[in-house]
């Protein structure tokens, strides 16, 4: 098998992963097990896939409150996540997170942010402290197409831009933040456009083809690590379910949904590889996500007593 | 009806009343509102009125400022207490000073409101309950209805006033059913209402804490403890009469709250009852609020955090038994 | 006289006002007539002066806390801006604003703001404000090249942009936010090529030249009466003095200042004026001034019992 | 040597042992620091660690965060408390909640040094004192160094911290003459200490006003009254152990704060007080704190909006001597 056949079946399976997990979590959903607010990534799954092969283990990624595909595809568990769903201790945030915030210091996770674009400065942030340190990673940054009007994205990008900070800022554009369609909130809807305002390079990939997003992804990787100064890669892409679990979905046609599901990232990819033998892997993807969830069913609970452990630290010096 | 149907009434009502009225904010328009509270008023009101903004908290709270200073009466819903942080520059140094700053020229009608408060599992950064923080701020309101009544009502009284009125609506309230009297209309924002009248303690709160601390009172009843609940209404200014002759009376004070306890209203409440009752305590004021951790997401955990009513039922008959 | 040699000496007169009440202004501090943070536009008169030319009565202005000229220009006697400083209760604000804080409701000068960029979502409301109740008006919004980086700066106009608000955008370049000049501030110096991210038309002005400033914030104000929306002008310009009264100005170079002066708006266009008599127009102005500074001596103080005057309104409701 | 220099001596002696350490902020290097704390750190230490940033309060501190994570030790300074509420949703919704929502995993240790206070005519957007309300946030630290010696010693004992610790340095300081110890070095951020003891009652007070109140116990001397003056140095967490031992042993509090009184820190002590040392009290307790307005620019407005030396001792003469 070529070096490429293989890489393009380990992306079809991280997108089925993420996919099937979600499809789990909505079930829990329904049936209580997770709460709070759930956003499902399900139809964007080629970002976070396509993405995280162009980052190393060394590099950092900064993600949103719909970070369950980022996180897969970062190398956290199923388990982890699901248990953190769960409110169990063996979450990956033991449980005091929930699935807007994964966090993960082992693979340089860095949550999992539930205020829109709030993640962005940390995105640079961490990146000034890798340049100050003298690493040579590539802090990844995610966000949507909603966080670009925020007053923090103009700041932060024109401070990675100015200081030539090692960022690669990835905008999900999925048309919609919550119920608010990009031309109700953009005077100017090319994402891609206005990191020139930044003097920050750019491109705009179809973020339903999961090999263009993982050459795109290479190609600014690339151009951060070299130490070039930060990088916007917009990512055109699709949220096939609603915002979140409340959500009446009123401000869009199901027919525009439709369309967009003809795109869908996994057959897309399935459709290219000839002979590939699609039942297993969905076989050994249940499995990982039944084992995750049995997981989280058969974890503890934080003792009440720690209630308010961590909010400051234990050891009193660093 | 709910209390959600009962502000959108309110809202209603505003716009069809006073074409100065217009209600902006984060998909308050095409998604119906993020608590659904604006559902149906885009197709009644038009896009001019019922204004879907984009992600710009700060921004967005600004131009309704400046609208407010241009002759309009803006309702500015920001979806959550957490995002007003975004805004807080806006509403603390323009909305609070421009009265002040322009030497009484210029005055600043705008009614904000926001979502507050836990309970719904969305831990650390959705689940703030700051409206007794905002009421540091010398310049706004800040009011916090807890019945369909005080929703409606309070809205629309807000509206006719001149300065900016901050209204904190608690999330879980808004599938909350009841109904509203006949007639409806403004009721008033300033004063505190005593919800159940007893004699043996005072418990004081205000918002989704008035009905814990009500159910709590009937568990009281049945131990034999008269609690009396005074639902606060108001944060900024507090109703110091009506707190003050409940206490007086009762001789015995609990402040349920829940924001964090230290700096909170809880604070000022017990502080200006030092102040004013001093010697018509029995008891120290007694405070209870929400564990000072930002808010878990593990069920039990948050349960923990945030006053329930059996810890207020405890409280309550600690602060009498002792007595 | 034509219309036009008029005008001319017209907007000489308000440029000399300005000047002469400042350099008063700085006197004053000194001898500790005037108090709290005092800073001075001098070197910028041409940007307040031709601007307010283009501007009707009923048009707004929102304004900085470097914003003496913007209020002269606009109207606002010297009189009741001197007794504000002097925080006389005779005061444009009763004394309560101060040098950074001048409001008068009769010019619509809606401030004077000491949060840079506080103001900008402000210009914006009050232009939705005369857009929802038919009215032709613009409303002139000031704002120095430190606020571009702010966050507000970057929301209000998309949402200004967005909405089609009339608002004129001016931004006063004098090259540095206190003591950082701008390709310290800023990954892209060329502020009006900003405008651009947000669909809103711009132009770079020469803002020590009033006559260009006059006319391009004729065609500008003219732009935004039609209905076409909101634009950006960036007047490029210098300031002679210090930031405020505290500034050590160890940023710059005392030769890049001295190269400005020779730009100084005043003489230059005096130079276009043949035959003007200067004398006597310094004689008005010098004593305009020192009426204005008599009038703020003899003025009154708020009673003390009025402190928490103006905290709330007065009139319950509206 | 002034207090700013003991802070700039602070910084630079970090800066030299902590390779880790930088300082960020809006003028801090080319033009010195707006008030002159940084001046020369930029000739000695570079643009890399002395930053100058773009006026992006909220962009700049998230920064300061994110490096944080990253294994840096930001001072990020933020010019006044004023323009802190444009960062206050990185503050409070970030620094303060990582911790916790990671379960432990990610501490952020970063120092915000800020100026704050009022008495510089100003005005209203220029003026506040919001570092009490500040302490109502869980996950930070909040200190107020008053002297010299805390102005250099409590910034040092911050950046060893795991956790955010907010710095606020009351601006009409930074002129105020005096000495450092010899050797000095870190100092504790989480206890008061006793600036002048005394019996007859304890006022508890921090910051500028520290020497008000010291300015007023030495009058009230004169006047047969020893009052005892406490500088709590840290509001976040309040040192409960030597406020109520002060309280128990004079039998009367009397709280300083130039910060509004509603809600403020004053609000909280008090209330604490009630809560510990309720039937140690002879009086009820008193607070002195700025009049409720935004702050006005006349002198004479200013002045009696704040709380004064003359005020302190009348405040505290009634205290006694109604008892
Ligand atoms: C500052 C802030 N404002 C509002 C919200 C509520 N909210 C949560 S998600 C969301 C939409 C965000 O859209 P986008 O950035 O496009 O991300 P998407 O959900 O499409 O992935 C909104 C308004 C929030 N979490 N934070
Ligand atoms: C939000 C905010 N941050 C910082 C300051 C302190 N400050 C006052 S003026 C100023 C520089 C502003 O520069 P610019 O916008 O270019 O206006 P200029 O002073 O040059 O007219 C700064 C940093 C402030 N007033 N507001
Ligand atoms: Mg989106
Ligand atoms: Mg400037």
């Amino acid at each position: 098998m070529t070096q490429d056949r293989q890489q393009r079946e380990h992306m079809l399976g991280e997108m089925l992963r993420i996919r099937r997990f979600e499809e789990k979590c909505a079930e829990l959903y329904s049936a209580q097990k997770i709460r709070g607010f759930l956003h499902l990534y399900v139809g964007e799954e080629a970002v976070a896939v396509g993405l995280m092969q162009a980052l190393t283990p060394d590099d950092a990624v900064v993600s949103t409150y719909r970070e369950h595909g980022h996180a897969l595809a970062r190398g956290l568990t199923a388990r982890s996540i699901m248990a953190e769903m769960f409110g169990k201790v063996e979450g990956c945030s033991r449980g005091r997170g929930g699935s807007m915030h994964l966090f993960d210091a082992r693979s340089r996770f860095y949550g999992g942010s539930a205020i829109v674009a709030g993640g962005i400065p940390l995105a640079a942030g961490l990146a000034l402290a890798d340049r100050m340190q003298h690493r040579q990673c590539v802090t990844g940054c995610f966000f949507g197409d909603g966080a670009v009007a925020e007053g923090e994205f103009h700041e932060s990008l024109n401070l990675a831009s100015l200081w030539k900070l090692p960022v690669l800022f990835v905008c999900e554009n999925n048309l919609y933040a919550m119920g608010t369609r990009l031309n109700y909130a953009q005077a100017v809807t090319d994402l891609a456009a206005k990191a020139a305002a930044y003097a920050i390079p750019s491109a705009a990939v179809d973020g339903m083809d999961v090999l263009a997003v993982e050459d795109a992804a290479r190609s600014a990787v690339r151009h951060v690590r070299e130490g070039n100064g930060p990088f916007f890669l917009e990512c055109r892409t699709y949220r096939f379910r609603a915002h979140s679990m409340y959500d009446p979905e009123l401000y869009r046609d199901k027919a525009e949904v439709e369309e967009w599901k003809k795109r869908d990232p996994i057959p897309a990819l399935a459709a290219q590889l000839p002979g590939f033998d699609l039942q297993s892997l969905e076989k050994a993807v249940d499995k990982e996500v039944e084992d995750a969830v049995a997981f989280a069913e058969s974890g503890g609970l934080e003792p009440l007593a720690d209630l308010t452990r961590f909010v400051y630290s234990e050891r009193e010096r660093s | 009806m709910t209390y959600r149907d009962a502000i959108r009434e309110a809202i209603r009502r505003a716009l069809r009343e006073d074409s100065r009225v217009f209600l902006m904010g984060e998909d308050v328009g095409r998604y119906g509102g993020c608590f659904a509270v604006s559902k149906g008023l885009l197709a009644e009101f038009g896009p001019e009125r019922i204004r879907d903004t984009p992600l710009s908290e700060s921004g967005f709270t600004g131009i309704g400022i400046g609208a407010a200073l241009g002759g309009m009466r803006p309702i500015v819903e920001i979806m959550t207490v957490n995002f007003s942080l975004l805004a807080l520059d806006q509403i603390v140094n323009n909305a609070a000073t421009l009265l002040h700053m322009s030497g009484g020229q210029f005055n600043v009608p705008i009614v904000i409101r926001m979502a507050t408060g836990g309970g719904r599992q969305l831990a650390a950064q959705h689940s703030h309950s700051l409206e007794g923080w905002y009421a540091h701020i010398p310049g706004i309101h800040v009011i916090a209805p807890a019945t369909l009544e005080d929703g409606y009502g309070m809205l629309l009284r807000a509206l006719e006033y001149p300065d900016p009125v901050l209204i904190f609506e608690n999330a879980t309230l808004y599938n909350m059913e009841g109904e509203l009297p006949a007639g409806p209309g403004p009721v008033d924002i300033l004063t505190a209402r005593i919800r159940r009248s007893g004699t043996h303690l005072s418990i004081l709160t205000y918002g989704a804490s008035l009905w814990k601390s009500l159910d709590a009172a009937g568990q009281l009843e049945q131990q034999g403890i008269d609690a009396e609940v005074v639902d606060l209404r108001s944060l900024r200014p507090l109703d110091d009469a009506s707190i003050m002759d409940s206490v007086r009376r009762t001789h015995r004070a609990l402040i349920v709250d829940e924001g964090w306890k230290s700096g909170g209203v809880s604070a000022e409440i017990s502080a200006r009852i030092i102040e004013q009752a001093f010697y018509d305590l029995d008891r120290p004021v007694a405070r209870l609020c929400s564990a000072e951790v930002p808010m878990p997401y593990a069920r039990h955990l948050e349960d923990a955090a945030l006053p329930q009513t059996s810890a207020i039922a405890a409280a309550a008959k600690d602060l009498v038994s002792r007595g």
